[in-house]
């Protein structure tokens, strides 16, 4: 499986991305520019977090017209894994591969802490090996996660089942229905404010987003019944 | 253009004539001696440029006029020392050709004046700082100070300056990890906003800031420059009054988006090897950066200022020289390498335009429209400056608190009530409010993040990890610098150590209030000796720093508060300790000797409002074998926990302890001391260290062995912290309730 | 010289965090009589063209791509002339 | 009813990075003609009062306590009737 880690200017969990990858999966992952105009060869796509363009104007508005994002929706179409996370999750947004828009958390504060997520469907590519209903710890932080979609696209994405994760306990930002990752209709690509590549070791205080990434491995490798990858 | 034309102002300016007859350098705080010595320099009059130049590179904030006979009692050296004060940064080494740099700075008087982007640009200018040396930043600390968090006023200040420091980190993507925050009257219209970064950085990347090579092209870059805070740097070395709030567009925005370019971009171009020197601009911009990096290398600069990228139309020489727009560097490279430097702003998007050339006459020549408008010598602007020995004077209110009897106040019948009172005071409370704020574990590297002694940071691809903590007891140092001087350093070690890491060396910044005052000079050197006595016993040389005078308002100064910013290094990543208890049953041991000391503790300012006596005394070598004992059982992988008893003594120490592991503690204690005392007494040289049963005999005999007083207090157990003395229970509370307390004391006056 | 003046605001429906913030600060400043508080973003764009039409279809496409998020905003735009500097 | 309509702009000589971040954009996108944005605020605030001067009075309270930074933003404000809803 080869991942690319998207950078576009003010990209920072670019590294953070990469490390889980290397770290967790030990599989082939490279640094994609924001100005490159092809993702041929890459199954496994990463938006990562951070603030492109400074998230001036609003986040993810401006990252969303570097050439690459057309490179990810061609990948989309030939069903390559994309996972957006935090800012990555917010162009995701922006550049329509992912129903919604995001506002400013409720308490128009940036936060940063550890979050329980519940895990609302366990088959997709990234969450197979979490159970349904698991509660998972993996850190939040951003100040605009607070997930909004009229009422029609909510009852669309329930109906479809496009909720991956909601927040337990205390919705920390005010998103609508808890909702704090979703997937488009066809399951490959996944859009969450939290943040699995920073939960992949006890040492950092929680491993609880680790099987996401050997999820898509597995995935991966079933689809191309390949044994090693 | 669309902007409004603004007419040049250059055929406003006075003449040099004029400045000489009509005094105007007084204005720009150049005396007439300085000013008589600046004309000998140049044999001639300055003009308008000329004496701006001079009046910025010869303000306290750049040449330490008045600090520098202080400075030079620090010790400065050491084994690991690469790099000590003198550079943008001090490098201390740390094995395997890897070096950590780190700087404190700090934002006082922009962020009295608008609290976010003061605090952001204070952000910004330590984090470049730290990568024009050509490190990698890797953490961020902070140390603030308010006044008490009642009046609106300051709650503004604290909000505003909180999320401005979060604005700058969080996008720039460099992890806050820990600093501190104290509220008190002392701070009140003065806050306290120091900032400090963290990098790593291999030894053969070390990166100088000088200019060398004549006629090798000299570039800028960055945003273009504007008319942001011309004259900020001597804006920041004087007092705040009505006059100052009058030059309010001295106050920068800072743009995190646009220095996040420029860090990567400058990393790249160090890695590259494309460039002979490299240095942010940071207080008087281009002025201070060029005359620097020429005088460095003995050279001379020519600069052609209508080559200077600038966002605003009709700009004079005088405000392109004095602008601290932000987020712009200067670097020199040979013209061999010129096209492969230029190559990596362009990819990165950011403005890299040749502004000037190497020279060898030692000059700073600055040309504009063709003609020369200003030759001045760099050596004379750099290191020309008088100093000043200021006179000193012990004040009347230190004579007068040797008298003070601290241990009048009656003891409270209720102790616990005590501990309630003081977990609900915000400079104890929780700072959860604050950080939660920050990204603090962007870059995945952050092990113990904000909430324990010191914040851990693993060294990525070691098994090392950097310790760092800031501290500093304005109030003990204002009851007597020397101690409260020695005890900043030593806190600052003992949380390092208490992390599980070998204190390796300081950066500092004097904060103090006018020292044209003799009483506060006499603060100012003598905390400074306290310091440096402290820095050569625990073996933690000052590898740079930082000057903040004047920080004064209509009440006087602010409480002395020389902060300290602490590194040290953990060994190995099992060595890695934080302050909450961890095991049902672990043994709970107080380590060091406790005496009745009020003076100065949370305790006596809380309970009975007053700041009077002495503070704690510290004897700096009982200090050192009890650090050196500590982490050597820590190493030896004896240690469960570990606190240092700080502000509240024992009874928050045990408090946090049991917050921090969300467990209880049964705790008793036989002492011929005052109950209170055991309790809140600050005594120095105390840690609260919890172990397992299985390791408690071998650590009580590492560190009596050792000469260290010891006493196993109590256990790790339930919910509940219990405490009696002498057989009497004293505390009896759940530690949830003591949890909400202490979490609520913030966002409830915040709200 | 054309300036296009751009209002971008939340849509009514979408409960905006930060228009309630400002009320609720507005009311603790002692102005119980702030009843509804929205709050949206004003742009200035100095365009270097002085054909009307072209532009105000050009400003279009800008709100549509970039100054605006239709899911959530609305826009509006005025063009006014401005004297050469 | 009263609406205060508010305007809060980044005073002219201080940075933008916003405006200059989408400026950036904008010429990317294909518009090199937008040679000069500048982003600010708009608020739109209702007021449960029909007495124009006490408002105007209050709205110029709330402008330099609350909702623009005047050291770094200037603000302007327009009152208009609005029917009772
Ligand atoms: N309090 C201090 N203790 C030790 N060194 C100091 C102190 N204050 C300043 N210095 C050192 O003096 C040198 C000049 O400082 P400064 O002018 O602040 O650097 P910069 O130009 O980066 O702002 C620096 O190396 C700094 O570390
Ligand atoms: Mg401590």
């Amino acid at each position: 499986m080869r991942t690319a880690v998207l950078v576009f200017p003010g990209s920072n969990c670019d590294v953070d991305c990469y490390k889980a990858i290397e770290q967790t999966l030990g599989t082939p992952v490279e640094y994609v520019w924001h100005q490159e105009t092809s993702l041929d060869g890459f199954d496994l796509i990463l938006v990562p977090g951070g603030f492109s363009y400074g998230d001036y104007l609003r986040c993810g508005a401006i990252a969303r017209f570097a050439p690459v994002m057309d490179a990810v929706k061609v990948a989309v179409e030939r069903g390559a894994f994309v996972l957006g996370v935090c800012n990555g999750f917010q162009i995701l947004l922006e550049s329509g591969l992912l129903p919604g828009a995001m506002r400013k958390n409720t308490s128009l504060k940036f936060i940063c802490q550890p979050q329980m997520l519940r895990v609302a469907r366990n088959d997709l590519a990234f969450t197979a090996e979490y159970a349904v209903g698991e509660e998972i710890n993996v850190p939040i932080a951003h100040g605009e996660g607070n997930y909004y979609c009229d009422e029609a696209t909510l009852e669309e994405l329930k109906a479809n089942n496009q909720i991956v994760f909601t927040y337990a306990g205390t919705n920390p930002n005010g998103s609508v229905a808890d909702i704090a990752g979703i997937t488009n209709k066809q399951g490959n690509v996944v859009g969450m404010m939290p943040h699995p590549e920073r939960a992949v070791s006890e040492l950092l205080g929680s491993d609880g987003g680790k099987r996401m990434f050997t999820s898509v491995l597995n995935a991966w490798r079933e689809r191309n019944g390949a044994v090693i990858g | 253009m669309a902007q409004s034309s603004v007419k040049s102002n250059a055929a406003k300016e006075p003449t040099a004539a004029q400045i000489a007859e009509q005094k105007i350098y007084r204005q720009m705080g150049v005396t007439e001696a300085e000013y008589e010595l600046i004309c000998g320099f140049l044999g001639r009059n300055p003009n308008y440029v000329e004496i701006g130049v001079f009046s910025v590179m010869w303000s306290e904030h750049c040449s330490y006029k008045n600090s520098k006979p202080v400075l030079r009692k620090f010790p400065v050296t050491g084994p690991r020392v690469l790099m000590g004060p003198g550079e943008g940064a001090g490098i201390v080494d740390i094995g395997d050709n890897q070096a950590v740099v780190f700087k404190i700075e700090s934002h006082n008087h922009p962020s009295a004046i608008e609290p976010f982007q003061g605090a952001a640009t204070g952000v910004g200018g330590i984090i470049r700082d730290i990568f024009s040396m050509g490190s990698r930043p890797i953490a961020l600390m902070n140390s603030l100070r308010f006044g008490r968090l009642e009046s609106e006023r300051v709650k503004y200040l604290f909000e505003h300056v909180v999320s401005g420091i979060a604005g700058y980190g969080n996008c720039i993507g460099i992890p806050t990890v820990g600093g501190e925050v104290v509220f008190d009257e002392a701070y009140e219209g003065n806050p306290l906003v120091n900032a400090m970064c963290i990098g790593l950085i291999n030894h053969d990347q070390i990166q100088r800031g000088v200019a060398k090579g004549v006629g090798n092209p000299v570039y800028y870059v960055g945003p273009a420059t504007g008319r942001d805070g011309i004259h900020g740097a001597t804006f920041a070395s004087e007092e705040l009054t009505a006059e100052s709030e009058a030059k309010r567009p001295a106050v920068q925005v800072g743009d995190p988006f646009m220095e996040k370019l420029c860090l990567e971009a400058c990393l790249e171009l160090i890695a590259s090897g494309n460039l002979v020197g490299i240095q942010d601009m940071g207080a008087a911009g281009l002025t201070c950066s060029s005359a620097e990096m020429a005088a460095k290398a003995g050279n001379g600069i020519e600069l052609y200022l209508d080559e200077v990228p600038q966002r605003e139309t009709g700009m004079t020489p005088y405000e392109m020289m004095l602008s601290e727009s932000q987020e712009r560097m200067l670097f020199v490279c040979t013209p061999e390498q010129e096209e492969a430097a230029t190559a990596i702003f362009d990819r990165w998007g950011i403005i890299c335009k040749k502004v000037g050339k190497v020279t060898d006459d030692g000059r700073l020549r600055l040309f504009h429209k063709g003609e020369q408008v200003a030759d001045m010598p760099v050596q004379e602007l750099t290191e020309a400056c008088p100093t000043y020995n200021k006179p000193s004077k012990v004040p009347a209110y230190y004579e007068a608190n040797a008298s003070v009897d601290t241990t009048r106040y009656e003891e409270p019948a209720d102790l616990q009530a005590v501990l309630e009172k003081l977990l609900d005071v915000p400079s104890i409370a929780s700072k959860e409010w604050v950080y939660n704020q920050y990204d603090y574990m962007v870059r995945t590297g952050t092990v113990i993040g904000p909430g324990s002694d010191a914040a851990v940071v693993h060294v990525p691809g070691t098994r090392k990890a950097l310790a760092t903590s800031t501290d500093c007891n304005g109030r003990y140092v204002y009851l007597d610098p020397e101690m409260g001087g020695r005890i900043a350093v030593a806190e600052a070690a003992r949380n390092v150590v208490c992390s599980g890491a070998e204190p390796l060396a300081i950066t500092d910044n004097l904060n103090f209030g006018s020292p044209d005052k003799p009483e506060i000079f006499w603060q100012l050197t003598t905390s400074v000796d306290g310091m440096a006595e402290a820095c050569r016993v625990l073996e933690t040389p000052v590898i740079g720093g930082n000057v903040s005078l004047y920080n004064e308002n209509t009440k006087g100064a602010i409480y002395p508060t020389p902060v300290i910013g602490m590194v040290g290094l953990i060994h190995d990543l099992d060595h890695i300790t934080s302050q909450g208890f961890k095991a049902e049953g672990d043994a709970i041991f107080l380590i060091g000797e406790t005496n009745v000391e009020f003076g100065g503790s949370e305790y006596q300012a809380s309970i009975f409002n007053v700041v009077e006596g002495r503070p704690p005394v510290i004897d700096l070598a009982v200090e050192k074998t009890m650090q050196n004992a500590l982490l050597g059982s820590i190493q030896a992988g004896l240690v469960q926990s570990a606190h240092d008893l700080s502000e509240g003594g024992l009874g928050v120490a045990l408090a946090e302890s049991c917050i921090s592991g969300k467990r209880g503690a049964s705790v008793s204690i036989e002492s011929t001391l005052r109950a209170d005392a055991v309790l809140y007494s600050e005594s120095q040289s105390r840690v609260l260290v919890s172990t397992t049963q299985a390791n408690a005999a071998a650590f009580a005999e590492a560190i009596g062995k050792a000469g260290v007083p010891i006493a196993q207090i109590g256990t790790v157990t339930g919910e509940t912290l219990n405490v009696s003395i002498n057989g009497a229970s004293k505390i009896a509370a759940q530690v949830s309730k003591l949890q909400q307390i202490w979490k609520d004391a913030i966002p409830c006056r915040m709200a | 010289m054309l300036k296009a003046i751009v209002y971008v605001t939340i849509k009514e429906n979408v409960l905006d965090p930060q228009g309630s913030a400002v009320q609720g600060a507005l009311h603790k400043l002692g102005f119980p009589e702030a009843n509804h508080v929205r709050i949206g973003k004003y742009m200035e764009i100095t365009l270097d063209t002085n054909n009307e039409q072209e532009a105000a279809a050009k400003v279009q496409v800008m709100c549509e791509k970039l100054l605006a998020n239709t899911v959530v905003e609305d826009y509006r735009f005025e063009l006014v002339q401005t004297v050469e500097a």
